[in-house]
């Protein structure tokens, strides 16, 4: 057991803090579910993609710098240390290109992964459908093979980055016969292709974070098939189970928020109810274990190690830690902590309140956490299926 | 010892209910984007609402905090978006005052206000004592604002207002500056202490009913949605999860409620536990509404995030209210001291 | 809305605590799992009998005092607030009684009321069976008919005060092609009945708090029946959903453990964690909201309301809130917490142990909290029952 | 960064595992009503259990606590009654002190003492800077106290022993009055103050070993009866409430058990954050293991309350051992005043 960091990662940390010292926009950028926000967070990805920061663990011919898992924690540690702007390429370099680098022919990365990493093309996600939110596997799109290529027909909704973005990757139904898993294949769809219709959806702050996206009779080429036809389901979940389970959520965005956390007890002094600094120690603490847990992880993925459950597990315990650090830091402020980012009064604290909003839903979204416990119970302690 | 309500406070409550249901639907709350209807309003004022405990001399009903738990319940359940609480606290207070500034003659001006606001052509607002900031103070006549120890009614006209936009739109906020010769002074000295105890308590123990109601609320869509989304082949809510989920949300709100209604009981009678009472029931309704929320928020899943869905009208409203006239926290902290640094562990009844 | 006590109900508080003032021991009793113990709270019933104190709300013919059940309330308030003995008698006079006052013949309340109100016949329930913890209804022990009565053949098991109590109350199966909740009937058996085997199972402190009873063609005449034949369930659970849900546990007992913890927190000055002394506010105010949940609950049956899942949410409270309780101050009290009562360092803190580990079992016994927020969910809320 | 044991590390926890198939079935600690087997504890230090920490010219094999976190592990996953913990600590104690005794010459007595104890042959034990008892004093030959800021070793014979039966009967504790020329002084001032400090984080370090495989065999024989037990036709894990619950203990142990690991590790390389560390471990290892032990009982049912069932063996052990050496209040009260009022933020690693 050695918990140092070697001299290589030790030098790449400082370079990334340097770099991100010297560009980290010094106000916030508005959200990317505006008009100008969209772009604003596509010149973000621009910048970063220039200086080689956007995807580092690709292969350095597709814009990456062949960078280590454990680089990229790091990475990640220092870019919410530094509060630099959300990730508006976030679907495309965590959940897609995983599956584009596997899955996908030479032509396909060359096509696809260069603009995605320069935030040219920025990606929404296609999974979920009004009938299957939880249950993926209840999928109802299909596509109807005709010459030279497919046609999609149908519904997908909850699409994050659909209101501004440029594709979208989903799995659609291409045998008409087949059910729940089998049966799905995986495509890559331009959203203003004839036939594709966007439509927002306000979240509760009235921004379309989310978008529904409606297909009729949308043509899509043979080459935007990703993987073997009918194996769109295999596609999609082969990366869930490997890094995708420890890159959905980096223990950097946690730890950030763990120390603003810390800092807001000791600035409120006597005026934090000693309940809350206790409640606030508890959340530190478990900050600092999903990293112990992440280095763990990755010391046994480099040993040859599979992940498994780690990802339900993983997943379970971040949802839970950002919705207590946030629901904290609201109580410590009391009313002030309702007021939203606009208000005069509420300086830099406004944002905690956009964070509880936001991790409200982590016990819901990637599967909510009743799934994985499930998932644990049955696959990791062995225990029987329901009847 | 009866725990229960006369037949004329169940049958306000029942026809606030029954107006809301007309005048308050989810459509009526989304259009309410001010947070103040005049008409609605109005009509909730005819039927009392706006004057159930302001003095009967000054066009009031005379009436006490019990008269109106349950019609407040019934607001929250509506998600009524006009500042029931802080109204009806401000004129409660106002009206104390003026009955004990009787004696001195009172003020004329402040028995049109009160008059005024019992009919529902004037709204009135108060700042809470827990909270830097004033509700609805733009569409109030009159604030009731204290400094250094002294209570003062202000023309919201001899104010200046800075907005302080929270989580629930509709519930404007607002900092108030104003110049002393602007007010009018109502309570100093040892009244005005009792007048900060009095708004605190009754601010504190409104919100909780008007919580218990949102709470309530956010249960029943969710049960009503569980019923009937299926996923994975069956409704959800009929697996174990999402029912024991939504079952320790009921019994949370089952169990605050009581609390809730002996507050408004020790209020009236100006019982020596009166403040514990009420700290113990507001900090157990903001701990049940939020419980309810997130549930709500769960069960619903990513649809309970949309604009589209009327969830968000209750949720706002728990996550705004369960903060204000004190949070659960600060609630908890005054029964401690009350309990533990007092030793005070008679309990009523 | 009244919430004051009549004058009748407050001479009968001062009543109830004068005398127990007088009488209850100074010291406490042995466990009455323990043969000399068993005795001693006879003893006790008997002295409480004679007063006129143990069974109060039973018509006066058969040894009470036709209380009304606030003056019932009230009672338990003072019992529990002066520290009187546990009651040996509880499944008779709890459980049994309410089911013979509605079912039993004349006879039958005549020769089975008054003893057991004296406590010199002591009850212990037969409901469980190996097969059948929380699952009730999945009953095997049953009943022949034979000439004059019965001959029963099966196990009971998780017999409370059968290892030196004299009868027991249960339900066996007499019509043998029956499934589930039907023809079942509910039996009177003297556990000196030949072919009655007691066998005391030792619990953590080593005393047999539960039993396990055989029963080895044991016979037991027709007037030992209560209600109908092959309506023993029915008789069983009547009164489970009228007062029995109500007084289970009445309030007084988690009062007393209030008042104590804070007593404990207050006499701990600054040697308490303000995090305890938070968590021990609000398991107070918990305490206090039963109370007052109970008072609302007798309201309304006195407005002639029917009880429904009233003791559902009455059983996960209570069960929750004793838990925490007891948690709370062993918490507070460190390592100190973990010695027995018969450590000299104990002193008055070794009763936080035991009830510890006995409210532990609350969220088991008398239908595992997950059976009851089943109940509440289906039957309060009316979710659909599970597939 | 490698968070990974080494071969021998891993070799030396298979071995006292294989041992304690063996010797220390439940049976077996059935058995040990005193809380201690001579046979198994010098079947144990045979292997190195007991000299892993003690330095290598006492008879010692010179390692540090990263050597001992698997083994320990272990042997609360055996739910092993020998006083591991307190044991090792005594140990690694007085071998310190003897190393920088050496400089002055050591003593010749605490050094056959040092290798009696590293051979299994006499038993070390230490009061807890946290806790008023000592465990296994009645068994010990010698024990590490602490009066007035300085450290003494006392001859069992020496001490007057009150014992103090706890919820774990068999970890037998005691109050301990000794007149002060029965003990020999070790350490005094500095090096007393870092004894102190140092005691407190390795017991409370190896205790959250110990907790962390309880919790682990408690969730393993909780997950076995429940698929075996039937109701309501069908295995009770397969009810969703009970998988969640017994996932919910799962996760908590496995996020518990880096943070032993990495407390280890602090400690080992003298970090500055050693105290901060070890205070999270033990805190995060006493609730993880506060949680399996509730849920092991709730999924058992009447059953895990009987004498009969082995489960006791690990519920008694996890009840005793999350409160002593500091229970996980006190220790998440060290971490937030690192944290907030010391604003110690940085990380190891």
């Amino acid at each position: 057991m050695d918990l140092s960091f070697t001299p290589s990662e030790r030098e790449f940390r400082a370079e990334v803090r340097a770099w991100l010292a010297a560009n980290v926009p010094p106000e916030p950028l508005p959200s990317f579910d505006t008009a100008e926000g969209f772009r604003r967070h596509q010149d973000w990805e621009a910048l970063l993609a220039d200086a080689g920061w956007s995807v580092i663990t690709w292969p350095t011919e597709y814009g990456g710098r062949d960078a280590s898992l454990m680089e990229w924690l790091v990475f990640e540690e220092e870019y919410y240390r530094a509060g630099a702007p959300a990730r508006v390429s976030q679907n495309g370099i965590f959940l897609l290109a995983p599956s584009l680098l596997e899955f996908g022919t030479e032509e396909q990365k060359r096509r696809f992964l260069p603009p995605m990493g320069r935030g040219e093309e920025i990606w929404a996600q296609g999974w979920s459908e009004p009938e299957a939110g939880s249950d993926l596997a209840n999928i109802r799109s299909r596509a109807e093979r005709v010459t030279g290529g497919w046609r999609l027909t149908g519904q997908k909704i909850w699409s994050s980055r659909a209101a501004f973005g440029h594709w979208l990757f989903g799995i659609f139904r291409t045998d008409p016969d087949s059910r729940r898993h089998r049966g799905l294949t995986y495509f890559l769809v331009p959203l203003d292709a004839p036939g594709v219709t966007v439509r927002g959806i306000p979240q509760l702050d009235g921004l379309p974070g989310f978008a529904e996206v409606f297909f009729d009779d949308v043509f899509v080429p043979d080459d935007q098939v990703l993987g073997e036809v009918g194996r769109g389901w295999y596609v999609a979940m082969s990366t869930t189970g490997s890094e995708r389970g420890l890159t959905l959520r980096s223990p950097g965005r946690f730890l950030a928020t763990a120390d603003r956390l810390a800092a807001l007890v000791s600035d409120l002094g006597d005026g934090a109810a000693p309940t809350l600094r206790d409640r606030a120690a508890q959340a530190w603490i478990d900050a600092d274990a999903y990293r112990l847990y992440t280095f763990h992880t990755e010391s046994r993925m480099r040993a040859g190690a599979q992940i498994g459950a780690e990802s339900s597990a993983n997943k379970i315990f971040w949802s839970e830690l950002d919705r207590a650090l946030h629901r904290i830091a609201l109580d410590l402020l009391g009313t002030r902590g309702t007021l939203t980012a606009q208000a005069p009064d509420a300086a830099e604290y406004g944002r905690w309140l956009d964070g509880f909003l936001f991790a409200l839903a982590g016990p819901i979204y990637g599967g909510t956490n009743e799934i994985q416990r499930n998932i644990i119970a049955e696959r990791v302690l062995g225990l029987p299926k329901e009847a | 010892m009866d725990f229960s309500f006369t037949v004329e406070q169940h049958d306000f409550a029942a026809a606030v209910a029954e107006l809301l249901r007309t005048h308050c639907t989810p459509e009526h709350v989304r259009a309410t984007k001010s947070g103040f209807d005049r008409d609605r309003w109005k009509r909730l004022a005819d039927i009392g609402m706006a004057s159930v405990c302001v003095p009967e001399p000054h066009g009031g009903l005379g009436g006490d905090d019990l008269d109106l738990l349950l019609a407040v319940e019934e607001c929250g359940s509506a998600a009524l978006p006009e500042p029931v609480v802080e109204s009806t606290t401000a004129a409660t207070a106002l009206g104390a005052a003026m009955e004990s500034g009787a004696r001195d003659g009172g003020h004329a001006d402040h028995a049109v206000l009160l008059a005024r606001a019992a009919e529902g052509d004037a709204l009135l607002t108060v700042s809470a004592p827990t909270d830097p900031y004033v509700a609805a103070a733009d569409h109030a006549a009159a604030l009731l604002l204290e400094r250094e120890g002294a209570w003062y009614v202000v023309d919201r006209d001899r104010a200046a207002l800075t907005p302080q936009p929270s989580v629930d739109a509709p519930r404007t906020l607002f900092t108030v500056e104003w110049d002393s010769d602007g007010g009018t002074l109502i309570a100093r000295g040892e009244a005005a202490r009792a007048m900060s105890a009095a708004v605190l308590n009754r601010g504190a123990l409104l919100s909780g009913a008007y919580l218990l109601g949102a709470a309530r609320r956010l249960i029943e869509m969710s049960v009503s949605y569980a019923k009937d989304r299926i996923q994975f082949g069956r409704p959800i809510g009929s697996f174990q999860a999402v029912k024991h989920h939504l079952a320790d949300a009921f019994v949370a709100v089952e169990f605050a409620r009581p609390q809730v209604w002996r507050a408004g009981y020790s209020l009236t009678s100006g019982a020596a536990t009166a403040d514990r009472d009420v700290s113990a029931a507001k900090a157990s309704a903001s701990a049940a509404a939020e419980r309810a929320a997130a549930v709500a928020l769960q069960v619903h899943g990513a649809i309970g995030y949309t604009h589209e869905s009327d969830l968000h009208l209750w949720l706002t409203k728990v996550w705004a209210l369960s903060r204000a006239w004190g949070n659960a926290e600060w609630h908890r902290g005054r029964v401690a001291s009350s309990l533990i640094d007092q030793r005070l562990t008679a309990r009523l009844p």
